[in-house]
């Protein structure tokens, strides 16, 4: 009996000896690695993570809410302010959804149009994505790199629709503005100047040793994983799923192009990286078709003054830049929708964080958040 | 595949539409959680999309829970509806897809429809102690928690 | 009085060494004052250079192309407000930026700009730079902990433990470096720091090529070991702005911050010139065995002379193109007055006499600033590494790779 | 070389010696203590120079100032401080250690009194070669069997080590 007890007493003197005690770290909501208010509650112990815990709403804005107070066309704006990096996206999911429920289509040129800005637009959301992980990281001069050729995307943004960042670039129907004079030759310019850039970004990153030994093995999610989560998008793909809505159930014009799904095996932080480096180069494909064969004729389709669709409801979603962007819109017959749910990528893919970093190191979560791509103002709305 | 779900589920499938070419069912409340197991399981909807709730104040049963299926294998689209009355508890799909966790928790911060076997229900975009469900149409636009806002921000109001 | 003063001009030794405190006061108050200035250009020097390797233009606004900016920068360090944690340790807290400073400062006794361009010669010349370079590490684990919080605590257990463990490795590539220095007749190897340079003077090479590629090897792992001692990046981690937002120094403000922005950038040019007299010949100009005897000793002697005036033309030539505006006048003039301090500089060191005693200085400065510019190159082009693999490349990478060139070398000494 | 000022550099780092030892025991919070430890061992290195010992002073300041009592920080700083601030300072084993004082005491007493008597006379040989080299010689010529036990020793401390942080994983 008493060897017992002085056991149990060894024991617990080894335990408060050698193990040090379970820290809790609150990362965030100020933090410069959350990218903007995302809090994130560590469970650490010395370095490594026995478990999270996201807090968010810091950015909450009731776009739901808003939307059934708006009529279809003024909600419109509202959209761009939710992913503000990929506002373009955004546009065109709502947008094609009001078409949808309104049963009419947007003409060919339109849709052209708006596919050429889509893509431009998800380049300009994964270089963002790259400088900032890569800031993470520790590589300080990829930011500077992507946030310069961003520029050039969001030059052509402007001339186009006047804004830089959240465009309101479509309208329901179809576009409102006729392409600039000079588009063509401008965007064409782009990706000549573009394509030996992203050549330039690979050569600082992808053989890096460092940056391969902080990327690989870190934050993997299976493919199984994925799909139970809901978690969509690249990081879907780098686990090996070729699935990409705009392949999969093609709309806007996305049926007349010709492109390829990047997809990686591992689904760790290196192959999700690999993977949107890929996405840039197909985007840069589709564009340089798009502006080969943009065809002419109206860009607007006969939409009525005011619009009152009919009763009945209506989901669509697009590939946004994060994963699958969906619009569930409810009509009552009115001016004004009945109620408008917005099925945020960042949302769905910011769950699978604990589950990614668990058992890894403090390190290794700035890595996660980074890879996952977020941006807070969707996951909040 | 909906003549397979009405012989085993009788009258409980109450609608079975097609509407702008997206397929939706309309089920009785009473079937829910084995009805999206069997979706899951046998018709290999293995992925939810989104859970989502709308609010007819004027409806006996005032909340139409959605939830928006796909099937990676068919590449099909499916929505399932049912509808609770305020206050009733919703079975969690939780168990049956991990993805339900959040969107759960949202519906509930948004509507106040309590989800039954969740593990962790609790706000997640509102603060923890907010008073209301602010996406229920009673629930005015410019409305907010004046308490809240006065004990935690310190001012008299936002609006 | 005078005689005293002018008796060590005639000697050949440092002043220490023979006994003249006059001089050793003035090489350390020159020491001093060229360190601050060297931190202060550095300062100015890694913004330019970093901001041009990441296509931006970088501080352009204070004087003519940002030259003054580190000095604004340093007013408003003085005059911002010294915060001090309300739960912190006074006494550790107000102590711990001192120790940090004045172990990177006092480590400049012993380096040795030339021959006789030394404050005293210590016969453990290396093991006093490395120990007192060692006790700074004190000084970030007092920070950390007398800031009372998180994140700074975090941070200097990371650097503590990661500047205990470089050091190994560091010692290592140092004990093989001093092993060379024993290759002469007498077999009498020294640790004393103009000793080793006069070692490789004696044996006709720096020993970064001897016994290639062993010195290479001892070089590279000193070189990493040194990097990961100052905590600069990719082992940047104990002040990892994205992990721990600023590591050790957190909660530092003001004027106390700036001290440890000295210390860091002293420590910097400290293992620097270790890693140049150990390795890189120390004072020795470039060349000495290719392109020897008098003609060759003339040209090389006349090379600092000329890049000063080369610079002062650069200079000149960037005045001339400044757009002719009464805006830009003061900024005009400046960058000619500095365009002619160049050119004075050097002319003077053309001069002969001049010429013969600062050629060493510059020598080892160029090979300093070179190694300056790679720290910086580095901090450009790598990301960070993470805790666990820092512990891996310092314990599995570095330190058996430096047993196995000691152990080479030691053979290597034996057989040839 | 000549020595400059060594009577008062000799009492003023004993002093500082001695008065950072005795705050090492008297200070409440342990990093105060540790701090005034680095103190201590850093006098010594001084003292060490003086006995024209440099070598022995730069390994003192590399191995305790610089190595272990970065350690001894690094333990402390995991510990709860404030636990260990409201603990009893100084525990009740005063007998024992009022013997032990006594004993250290009578016997500086008794060198002081004996005084020269107790050493050999003669005068201090300067040696002529670096002083590193002859502790090499020390070492690994007169006392090598000696130095090889020392290593195994902690070599044995270095298995020890990794034996008992093994237990964890």
């Amino acid at each position: 009996m008493t060897d017992r007890t002085s056991h149990l007493e060894l024991d617990q003197h080894e335990k408060t000896f050698l193990d040090s005690n379970e820290l809790i770290i609150n990362m965030g909501p100020q933090h410069p690695a959350t990218h903007g208010v995302l809090r994130v509650i560590l469970k650490l112990d010395g370095e490594k993570v026995l478990g999270t815990e996201c807090v968010i709403g810091y950015l909450h804005r009731g776009v739901e809410k808003i939307a059934e107070h708006r009529t279809y066309t003024m909600f419109n704006p509202y959209v761009d302010r939710m992913d503000y990096v990929a506002a373009v996206s955004n546009g065109l999911g709502y947008c094609e959804a009001v078409e949808k429920l309104l049963n009419v289509e947007a003409p060919p040129r339109a849709r052209y149009i708006r596919v050429i800005l889509t893509e431009l637009n998800r380049i300009a959301s994964h270089m963002l994505w790259l400088g900032t992980h890569a800031l993470d990281i520790g590589a300080i001069t990829p930011l500077f790199y992507t946030f310069r050729d961003r520029e050039e995307i969001l030059k052509i943004f402007e001339k186009y629709c006047g804004a830089r960042l959240t465009t309101h670039a479509f309208r329901i129907g179809g576009c409102v503005y006729e392409t600039y004079e000079g588009f063509e030759r401008e965007v064409k310019k782009f990706l000549d100047f573009v394509t030996p850039k992203i050549d330039e970004y690979e050569e600082l990153l992808t053989t890096n040793r460092i940056w391969v030994e902080r990327t690989k093995h870190v934050g993997k999610i299976s493919a199984r994983e994925c799909i139970a989560l809901g978690v969509t998008g690249p990081v879907l793909r780098a686990s090996g799923v070729k699935w990409d809505l705009r392949k999969a159930q093609p709309y806007a014009a996305y049926a007349d192009f010709d492109f390829e799904i990047p997809v990686g095996q591992n689904g760790d932080t290196y192959d999700r990286y690999l993977v949107r480096m890929q996405e840039m180069r197909q985007s840069l494909r589709i564009i340089e078709q798009g502006i080969g064969k943009i065809p002419d004729g109206p860009i607007m389709a006969k939409i009525p003054k005011v619009m009152k669709p009919p009763v009945g409801e209506i989901y669509h979603s697009i590939e946004a830049p994060k994963g699958e962007l969906g619009f569930f819109i409810v009509s009552d017959g009115s001016t004004q929708p009945y109620r408008v749910r917005v099925r945020p990528p960042s949302f769905v893919n910011l769950q699978a964080l604990d589950m990614m970093v668990r058992g890894a190191l403090v390190a290794d979560v700035i890595a996660v958040i980074g890879t996952l791509d977020i941006v807070l103002g969707e996951v909040d709305r | 595949m909906i003549s397979r779900l009405r012989a085993q589920h009788g009258s409980g499938i109450r609608e079975a539409v097609t509407y702008l070419g997206q397929k939706y069912i309309v089920a009785d409340s009473s079937l829910m959680p084995e009805l999206l197991q069997v979706l899951r399981d046998q018709e290999e909807f293995d992925y939810c999309v989104d859970i989502t709730a709308v609010h007819y104040p004027d409806r006996e049963k005032q909340f139409e829970v959605i939830w928006i299926l796909y099937s990676f294998p068919h590449n099909e689209r499916i929505r399932v509806k049912a509808s609770y009355a305020d206050g009733e508890a919703v079975p969690s799909a939780v168990p049956i897809w991990p993805a339900a966790n959040w969107l759960e928790r949202e519906v509930y911060d948004m509507f106040g429809t309590r989800f039954e076997g969740h593990p962790d229900l609790k706000r997640i975009l509102l603060p923890d102690g907010w008073k209301g469900h602010p996406l229920r149409k009673d629930y005015g636009i410019i409305q907010q928690d004046q308490e809240w806002v006065q004990i935690n921000l310190g001012i008299e109001s936002g609006q | 009085m005078l005689d005293y003063i002018t008796s060590y001009l005639k000697s050949d030794t440092t002043p220490g060494s023979a006994g003249n405190l006059f001089w050793a006061f003035v090489y350390i108050v020159l020491i001093f004052l060229g360190l601050s200035v060297a931190v202060i250009a550095m300062n100015w020097l890694e913004r330019k250079i970093l901001a041009h390797m990441q296509v931006r233009l970088g501080p352009m606004r204070v004087g003519p192309h940002g030259l003054l900016q580190p000095i604004a920068d340093a007013l408003k360090l003085l005059i911002k407000e010294d915060i001090m944690p309300a739960e912190a340790d006074p006494f550790v807290f107000w102590i711990a930026p001192l120790v940090v400073v004045i172990t990177a400062f006092t480590v400049f006794i012993v380096v040795p700009f030339g021959p006789t361009h030394a404050v005293t010669d210590m016969n453990i010349g290396v093991l006093f730079m490395l120990g007192v370079s060692s006790l700074s590490v004190l000084g970030v684990v007092m920070a950390g902990w007398a800031s009372n919080s998180h994140y700074p605590l975090m941070g200097a257990l990371r650097s503590s433990a990661q500047m205990v463990s470089y050091e190994i490795a560091m010692g290592l590539a140092v004990v093989s470096a001093v092993l060379m220095t024993s290759l002469n007749k007498e077999g009498t190897g020294t640790l004393s720091m103009i000793g080793i340079v006069q070692a490789q003077q004696a044996q006709h090479v720096w020993f970064v090529f001897k016994f290639f590629p062993l010195g290479l090897i001892a070089f590279f792992i000193f070189a990493v070991a040194m990097v990961a001692e100052t905590n600069r990046a990719p082992f940047d981690l104990p002040e990892a702005e994205s992990e721990l937002t600023a590591g050790f120094h957190t909660e530092y403000s003001g004027f106390r911050w700036s001290l440890f922005f000295l210390a860091e950038y002293s420590a910097m040019i400290a293992v620097s010139s270790i890693a140049v007299t150990l390795w890189l010949g120390g004072w020795m100009r470039p060349f000495p065995n290719a392109l020897g005897g008098e003609t060759w000793d003339l040209v090389f002697s006349l090379i600092p002379g000329l890049i000063f005036l080369f610079l002062g033309a650069i200079t000149f030539y960037s005045t001339s193109r400044m757009p002719k505006h009464p805006y830009f006048r003061v900024q005009t003039l400046g960058l000619g007055g500095f365009g002619a301090v160049l050119a004075l500089i050097g002319l003077l060191l053309l001069i002969p006499p001049v010429r013969d005693r600062v050629q060493d200085i510059f020598w080892f400065c160029a090979k300093v600033a070179f190694s300056m510019y790679m720290y910086i190159w580095y901090r450009g082009t790598f990301p960070r590494y993470r805790f666990d693999q820092l512990m891996k490349v310092g314990w599995k990478v570095l330190l058996p790779m430096g047993i196995g060139v000691l152990i080479l070398t030691a053979i290597a000494g034996v057989l040839f | 070389m000549a020595p400059v000022a060594t009577t008062f550099f000799f009492y003023f780092l004993s002093a500082l010696t001695v008065l950072s030892g005795v705050l090492v025991i008297t200070r409440k919070n342990p990093v105060h203590s540790a701090l005034a430890l680095i103190m201590s061992l850093l006098g010594q290195a001084a003292l060490y120079l003086m006995l024209y010992a440099p070598f022995v002073a730069g390994v003192q300041i590399i191995l305790y100032a610089g190595g272990i009592m970065v350690l001894f920080l690094f333990v402390i700083m995991l510990v709860n401080i404030e636990k260990s601030l409201k603990e009893d300072q100084f525990n009740k084993q005063w007998l024992v250690g009022m013997a032990a004082a006594v004993a250290l005491g009578a016997l500086f007493v008794f060198v002081y009194i004996k005084g020269k008597g107790l050493f050999p006379d003669r005068t201090i040989q300067m040696p002529e070669q670096s002083n590193t080299q002859q502790v090499a010689v020390l070492l690994y010529g007169n006392y090598m069997f000696a130095f090889e036990i020392a290593s195994l020793l902690l070599l044995v401390a270095v298995i020890g080590a990794v034996v008992m942080a093994k237990k964890r994983i």
